[in-house]
């Protein structure tokens, strides 16, 4: 029984990494519908700027801060630092590399590809400039481990899962409820009409990547937190991972991206857990892929009504 | 034994109702209007004729065969074909090719013969050629052979599907709304047109439009829907005179000759 | 109040208009005539300063708007600031939104809550058909439906000066008369109109004044009745 | 003077970059060193050195192509590398094909050298290294149940692991691994495998897994309440183990080739020199790669002169290679079997609570 | 006559090129990226049927090309040679020359089936989600083959130059080669073909507008299964050469890095251009190689270059045209579409 409930737990931290990062795919792709795979390293990007951040409020780098914080301020700072840098990051993609493409009215794929190739360039331009080895994120927050009958909680599971949960509720409200998120669906439908609804396009879509950056950052501080090693290529295979997740969702939707994350979460870790662990893959790709023949768009997905 | 018979159609979108006990007894070679307010579910009627939609309730056999459950190609096969309401062409293929792939269905050869070049293969594509030309002269798109349908003017737009759903030699016609952003005088060359392609081909033509001129001066016979029922049947003249269509469709008189 | 002078436009290397020039009055409400391909909607499109690649480049000449050359101006400002809507050829509803939200996002960069709430009213007592189907997802409406939303959200962006571009494309007889009564409606109660039309008879009818384009020049103009009557126009367009 | 072309098959990008850049470093330091004191003297002629660097993004193709193009476009005497056996194995095919004297530092995969009379290596192989483990922790902690957790996608844990469980139901009879987890390459998250290992019972968890998965294994297995020993293979033995996994891996012992901390002699000498020059302390595979390398340049001198004649040369250093004696490495004594296979003893190492490799105690075939 | 020309050309070309790669004119390492182009070629073709033709998007190619290589691989090995699994050989090893192209083609054939996997639901799945199916399928396959310890797991599975060389001992030829040659050639004969018949366009309908095109009577359920049949069974067959070349192969080779490095070349070249493919493959092989001296650097000059190449030309190199539309001049010798009547 404890078993379950402990991996329970572990799915539910595993599955916020993959919601966090999703959610960061479907608000872009929900705008531009780009699949931006550069994002799972943007993440990685997010987790070094976290980094040295903290490494710098540490005072890692001959610079010491006047008063000497308690770790969860600085914790909080790095967090919201790394989360402004990142999103530089993701913007400076969006105007060198996507923007022009879009003007020139490139079909959607080829931007796919621009950005699969910024991934590429983010991970070795790291590896290029940073060398080859690993950086091990600093612990800022002094770990904990609750005992709570056999299952074993770390205050970092209970962080990571609960930021998930607050950044699902923040994005559903801006994307449901206001006009900007309004303004960010129509873009996606028809983006030639939305400036004659007086909107203006591009800020909109910068604000998306800024967004969606800022996620990436958030999950990247809290993934090296949780898996404090940092190394170039650690954004490619999870970032391939949450994009799969928030298109089981139903990309575009935020909760889909949201339930997508925590449904493969589940499925690899109890997978794992009950049957021989070398069939994980199998046996959760194959779930998936029934589930996507069985279920065409996903969980929240709608196809675009064929009205003919 | 009629072309095509509709019997009691009725076809819900989840709770909404947009077709509601239609029907209809087509006979070959005649030219049939159906008409109605926006959203009516003229269009809806067409896509559960070409088997897009299958019907809720009731049967649509055409040349006494049951059509509802095929899927479209195969009713396209029997002998319906159509145009859309908002244009529908390939557009990054030529002209040409859209008329010769619009024969898909009867081409009568395989991958093997499609690799191999095989005899059958040369026959088969020397037809669907031939079956373009055709067109392309019929319809005096010729000159526009090689061009994509997208930088064709509007009008021309339209004839190019009309053109791509005769290569599929049906026996029935559908027109979406064929007049749809056509001035007066495209309007008139798209009558002729209409009435020509009839002769012609001598096939069955269904029309939608609101273009009160088309319908009066093509149609023989005129339906007229309104949310999904049909509230009137008859001669243009007839459906002119009556109360309920003009308060549900046609408004004040004098207009409806425009 | 508008004032277009010389207006060369092209699409890549496609030259759509050859310098036309024309004006539209505060109050007016003006017809744009002209046989498929003229470059009526290309106008329309360089006045909403909409960018390429779906709209054209223009290269030649300018766009005054009360004193002010629109050309420079973002899309976004000559609505929000410059207060001119479009109601662009074939509808660009947004399709994965509800009617509601089609609605609502045309007030985006509107100030004046007050007005909204009397819009909103405005346009369900034009089209109770929209009204009904408030919540349903815009891709899944009629043809016509989908043209009365399209008009519905111009009139909710609260603009002075409409363009409508062939605005009755697909609407039944009786609609297509109720929309001019309502555009005449709304021209009397200040708006300034420029139509893009096909169906002459109806615009010559109810505009004040009227321009016929031909391949990208404008080749006649004058007082609506005028060209109502002129043997020409009766020949090409009224048929 | 003559230059002696010699090639490096090595991942410099993709999945293990760091291990590309550890055997880099030895093999400069070695060609300074050589080309410094005047070159490298064979019969009566000094040759310069002329490494020459290739990267194989750690990918069988490209592996395979770099072997090539250094066998045929720049013509070197000899190569060493690829290091990892996914690689190794392709390349060590090529090498043999073409008769060019070919070391793999690091590969443990059996396969490489098999049937492969041009193919050397200059580390010991899994089928002695998983005994050693197996027998270490059942005579230390007296281990009687034993839990495994290992990289299935990857081809030196895989097999460590698989001669590991062997060996242990060999001393403690069948089903003794009670828990025998995988997970797959670039997994962050091992909590499942390790709830069910830590379920288990097991008195030991064996994890022969690379330096940058153990910290993220073994503080997990913490966090999960594991408090028994873990012990792992010579995949651990990176300086940067202990700057990523910091206290958590203090006490936990495993089985290498060599002892970083209280090494003598010349081992002492190249680590510091090596310490000295690149900042940090040198991997297992840097001191390998030193060693493949000397080995190459012993066997290279003892051909007794070089014909010129680059078949000729290749075939008398793979026969001077196949020769060699108790060549006194750094990371141990070596002879070649006929396998081309060093005999050679493993170390087993204790990290200190200081963080340093101690030497714990040597394992002698 | 003329329009066979290309072919002509080609058949030359190839005589030469194995030539002199048999007297060793050219070295090894030239041969092996020859070779390779020869791969590329065939896997970036093939995915074009897919990505570009077809409009959808598949980015799981190197899946299909796993289940040839093993399935081609394991069949040779298995009766030409005498392995620890499968025991002495079954046939005479010289045999091996004459059925390789059979066991070439089974693997193939494996591989379309496995295409199956993607074409079945894509009957009701479009687009993005398509794609994840056939991110799915890859791993489906990797992991499958992980899992079989009989071939070697993720250890690998070798043997194939055993193959090659009892194909040497009854004839002293570069066979790989030659093999590689016929086939990349077959590809673009076949692809060719397909798509400049009326039958294949149908495919480019469904790219267009899928309603438009079922209800115009394309029958796209079937256009759809023969596509990724086709594709994924190319993709095999260049995964039984790949294998070849190599004598060794390891579930680690057909990871998603592999596949989207034939998307790459995909559009690189030009969706729905085959000749755009071909040129691509051949550019994006060489150019890896050249750059090799860069080392770690080359990773990341690779994607910049694309990077700025995707922004003067949005459309990769030939967009959707041939290049007999761009050097109309060509058209003499390789008629772009061979019209019939
Ligand atoms: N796929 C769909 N899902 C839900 N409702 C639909 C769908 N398609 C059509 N409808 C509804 O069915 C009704 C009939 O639609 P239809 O397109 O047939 O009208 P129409 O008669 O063609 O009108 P118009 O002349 O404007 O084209 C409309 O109210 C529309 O909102
Ligand atoms: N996106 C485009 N790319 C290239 N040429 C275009 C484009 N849009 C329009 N054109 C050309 O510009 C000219 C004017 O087109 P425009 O759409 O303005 O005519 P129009 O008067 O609006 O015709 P319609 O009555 O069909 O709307 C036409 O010749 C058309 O072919
Ligand atoms: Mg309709
Ligand atoms: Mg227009």
């Amino acid at each position: 029984m404890e078993v379950f409930l402990q991996n329970l737990l572990n799915a539910l931290q595993w599955g916020s990494f993959y919601a966090l990062i999703a959610l960061g795919y479907t608000l872009v792709y929900g705008v531009l519908l780009l699949i931006n795979f550069a994002h799972g390293d943007i993440f990685m990007v997010g987790a070094y700027i976290g980094f040295f951040v903290a490494s710098f409020f540490l005072g890692k780098y001959a610079f010491h801060l006047p008063l000497d914080l308690p770790p969860s301020v600085i914790f909080l700072l790095t967090l919201l630092l790394t989360m402004a840098l990142t999103s530089v990051v993701g913007v400076t993609l969006e105007r060198v590399a996507y923007r022009p493409l879009r003007r020139k009215g490139a079909p959607r794929l080829y931007v796919v590809i621009t950005a699969l190739m910024c991934g590429l360039l983010l991970e070795n331009g790291n590896l290029a400039l940073l060398g080859a080895s690993r950086r091990s994120f600093p612990e800022l927050l002094p770990k904990a481990v609750y005992d709570l009958g056999g299952v074993s909680v770390t205050n970092i599971k209970i962080l990571v899962i609960i930021a998930a949960l607050l950044v699902f509720v923040f994005l559903e409200t801006v994307v449901r409820k206001t006009k900007l998120g309004m303004a960010m669906r129509a873009i996606s439908y028809d983006r030639m009409a939305v400036p004659l609804m007086g909107i203006p396009v591009d800020t909109v879509i910068v604000f998306t990547f800024v967004l969606g950056s800022s996620m990436a950052a958030l999950g990247g501080v809290l993934f090296a937190t949780a898996y404090p090693v940092l190394e170039p290529y650690m954004g490619a295979l999870i970032g391939w991972k949450a994009f799969i997740a928030a298109v089981i969702g139903g990309i575009g939707e935020i909760r889909g991206a949201f339930a997508g994350g925590f449904l493969l979460g589940f499925i690899e870790i109890f997978v794992a857990a009950f049957f021989p662990s070398t069939l994980r893959d199998l046996i959760s790709f194959s779930i998936l892929l029934v589930f996507l023949s069985v279920r065409p768009t996903g969980f929240f997905g709608v196809a675009r009504a064929t009205k003919i | 034994m009629a072309l095509l018979e509709i019997r009691n159609m009725t076809h819900f979108f989840g709770g909404l109702r947009a077709v509601y006990d239609f029907n209809l007894r087509l006979e070959g070679g005649e030219l049939m209007g159906l008409i109605g307010p926006n959203g009516a579910g003229k269009t809806t009627v067409f896509n559960l004729v070409c088997g897009f939609y299958r019907p809720t309730e009731g049967e649509i056999l055409f040349e006494g065969k049951e059509t509802a459950g095929l899927r479209p190609h195969a009713v396209t096969a029997m002998g319906i074909a159509r145009t859309f309401q908002n244009i529908r062409l390939w557009n990054t293929l030529p002209v040409y090719d859209n008329l010769c792939i619009s024969q898909h269905f009867r081409l009568g050869y395989g991958l093997k013969d499609a690799l191999l070049r095989t005899r059958r293969f040369t026959a088969r594509e020397k037809n669907v050629h031939k079956t373009a030309e055709e067109l392309l002269e019929l319809m005096g798109l010729r000159h526009y052979a090689q061009e994509l349908p997208g930088n064709l003017p509007y009008g021309l737009q339209r004839r190019l599907e009309i053109a791509r759903a005769l290569a599929t030699r049906p026996k029935l016609l559908l027109l979406d709304e064929p007049a749809a952003g056509m001035n007066p005088g495209e309007i008139d060359q798209l009558i002729d047109l209409i009435r020509w392609i009839r002769e012609q081909f001598d096939l069955t033509v269904w029309l939608i439009e609101h273009h009160m001129r088309v319908v009066m001066s093509v149609c023989e016979r005129v339906q007229v829907l309104d949310f999904g029922e049909t509230i009137a049947d008859g001669s243009p003249e007839e459906i002119k005179q009556n109360r309920r269509v003009i308060q549900a469709y046609l408004g004040s008189e004098e207009l409806s000759h425009a | 109040m508008l004032e277009v002078k010389d207006l060369h436009v092209r699409y890549g290397n496609i030259q759509a208009l050859h310098g036309i020039s024309f004006t539209v009055k505060e109050g007016e409400m003006v017809a744009l005539l002209g046989a498929n391909g003229a470059g009526k909607t290309t106008t329309l499109l360089s006045i909403m300063r909409l960018p390429p690649p779906e709209a054209p480049l223009v290269t030649k000449g300018s766009i005054l708007y009360k004193g002010v050359d629109l050309i420079g101006v973002p899309p976004h400002e000559v609505v929000s600031r410059h207060g001119i809507g479009l109601v662009p050829e074939g509808r660009h509803i947004f399709g994965n939104l509800t009617v509601m939200e089609n609605l609502k996002i045309a007030t985006y960069a509107r100030k004046d809550p007050a007005n909204i709430q009397r819009d909103y009213e405005r346009v369900f007592g034009l089209f109770p058909r929209l009204a009904d189907r408030k919540n349903q997802r815009a891709d899944t409406l009629s043809g016509g439906e989908q043209q009365m939303l399209a008009m519905g959200r111009a009139f909710m962006s609260g603009v002075g000066f409409i363009l409508l571009d062939e605005p009755s494309m697909g609407l039944s007889p009786l609609l297509m008369q109720e929309l001019f009564r309502v555009l005449k409606e709304l021209n009397e109660a200040g708006t300034t109109i420029l139509v893009v039309e096909q169906n002459a008879h109806l615009a010559l009818r109810y505009a004040h004044r009227a321009y016929v384009m031909e391949t990208g020049r404008i080749v006649m103009e004058g007082p609506a009745q005028e060209l109502a009557e002129n043997p020409e126009i009766k020949k090409a367009y009224l048929g | 003077a003559d230059t002696l072309k010699i090639g490096f098959n090595i991942p410099l990008t993709g999945d293990i970059p760091k291990v590309g850049e550890g055997s880099k470093f030895a093999a400069e330091m070695l060609k300074e060193e050589v080309n410094g004191a005047g070159g490298l003297k064979v019969g009566d002629k000094t040759y310069q050195l002329e490494f020459i660097y290739e990267d194989n993004e750690s990918k069988a193709e490209s592996a395979t192509a770099a072997a090539l193009k250094l066998i045929t476009q720049d013509q070197v005497l000899a190569i060493i590398g690829p290091q990892a056996s996914k690689q190794a194995i392709p390349a060590g095919e090529v090498c043999d094909s073409y008769m060019t004297p070919m070391i793999s530092p690091w590969s443990t995969n059996p396969q490489t050298t098999k049937d492969r009379p041009y193919v050397f290596r200059a580390c010991f192989l899994d089928p002695f290294q998983g005994p050693v483990a197996a027998k270490f922790v059942s005579e230390e902690f007296g281990a009687k149940k034993a839990a495994v957790l290992y990289d299935i996608a990857s081809d030196y844990p895989k097999g460590l692991a698989e001669y590991f469980k062997e060996a242990f139901e060999k001393i403690h009879g069948p089903g003794s691994v009670v828990a025998f987890e995988t997970f797959t390459t670039k997994d962050r998250d091992f909590s499942a495998q390790l709830t069910n290992i830590i379920k288990s019972g097991a008195d030991v968890l064996f994890t022969p897994q690379y330096y940058d998965e153990v910290p993220l294994i073994v503080k997990q297995a913490h966090e999960l309440g594991w408090n028994k020993p873990i012990m792992g293979s010579d995949s651990w033995g990176s300086a940067e183990l202990m700057t990523l996994c910091g206290d958590d891996c203090k006490g936990l012992f495993f089985s290498t080739h060599y002892a970083a901390a209280g090494a003598k002699g010349a081992t002492k000498e190249f680590i510091e020199k090596y310490k000295a020059k690149y900042g940090y302390v040198p991997d297992d595979v840097a001191a390998l790669t030193w060693d493949a390398t000397r080995l190459l340049l012993q066997a290279i001198q003892e051909t007794g002169g070089l014909t010129g004649n680059l078949d000729k040369d290749r075939e008398m250093v793979k026969d001077a290679l196949a020769k060699v004696k108790d060549f006194d490495g750094i990371t141990g004594k070596m002879t070649f079997t006929p396998e081309g296979d060093p005999i050679k003893c493993a170390v087993i190492v204790k990290i200190s609570d200081q963080g340093e490799f101690e030497f714990y105690k040597s394992v002698c075939p | 006559m003329r329009r066979s020309l290309g072919l002509w050309l080609y058949l030359l070309f190839s005589v030469v090129l194995i030539w002199i790669s048999h007297h060793n004119l050219i070295n090894a390492y030239l041969q092996l990226v020859v070779m390779f182009i020869g791969i590329n070629i065939i896997l970036s073709s093939s995915l074009n049927i897919i990505n570009g033709y077809m409009g959808e998007f598949s980015c799981g190619h190197a899946g299909f090309m796993a289940v040839g290589a093993y399935v081609t691989s394991i069949l040779n090995v298995w009766l030409f040679t005498s392995d620890r699994v499968f025991g002495p050989p079954l046939l005479s090893p010289s045999a091996a020359l004459y059925l390789f192209p059979v066991t070439l083609l089974a693997g193939g054939v494996a591989a379309a089936l496995a295409g199956l996997l993607v074409a079945i639901p894509s009957f009701r799945t479009r687009g993005d989600y398509l794609a994840i199916i056939t991110l799915a399928v890859n791993y489906i396959v990797k992991s499958s083959v992980e899992n079989i310890q009989a071939i070697g797991g993720a250890r690998g599975f070798m043997g194939m130059r055993k193959v090659v060389n009892s194909m040497r001992d009854v004839a002293d030829l570069p066979w790989v080669m030659i093999w590689i040659l016929v086939f990349t050639g077959l590809t673009v004969w076949i692809i060719h073909r397909f798509v400049n018949s009326t039958y294949g366009k149908g495919i480019v309908a469904i790219r267009d507008d899928e309603i438009a095109a079922e209800i115009m009577g394309v029958d796209t359920r079937n256009m759809k299964m023969i596509a990724f049949m086709l594709s994924s069974g190319l993709a095999g067959m260049a995964g039984g050469l790949f294998a070849h070349i190599l004598g060794y192969i390891n579930p680690g080779t057909f990871t998603i890095m592999k596949s989207t490095e034939v998307m790459v070349m995909v559009y690189l070249g030009g969706m729905g251009s085959l000749s755009g493919s071909v040129l691509s493959a051949v550019l994006f092989t060489v150019l890896l190689e050249l750059l090799r001296p860069l080392q770690v650097i080359k990773w990341v000059v690779v994607p910049l270059l694309l990077i700025v190449l995707m922004l003067f030309r949005p459309e990769g190199l030939l967009g959707n045209r041939e290049l007999t539309d761009v050097f109309p001049r060509l058209r003499k010798w390789f008629s772009s579409s061979e019209k019939v009547s």
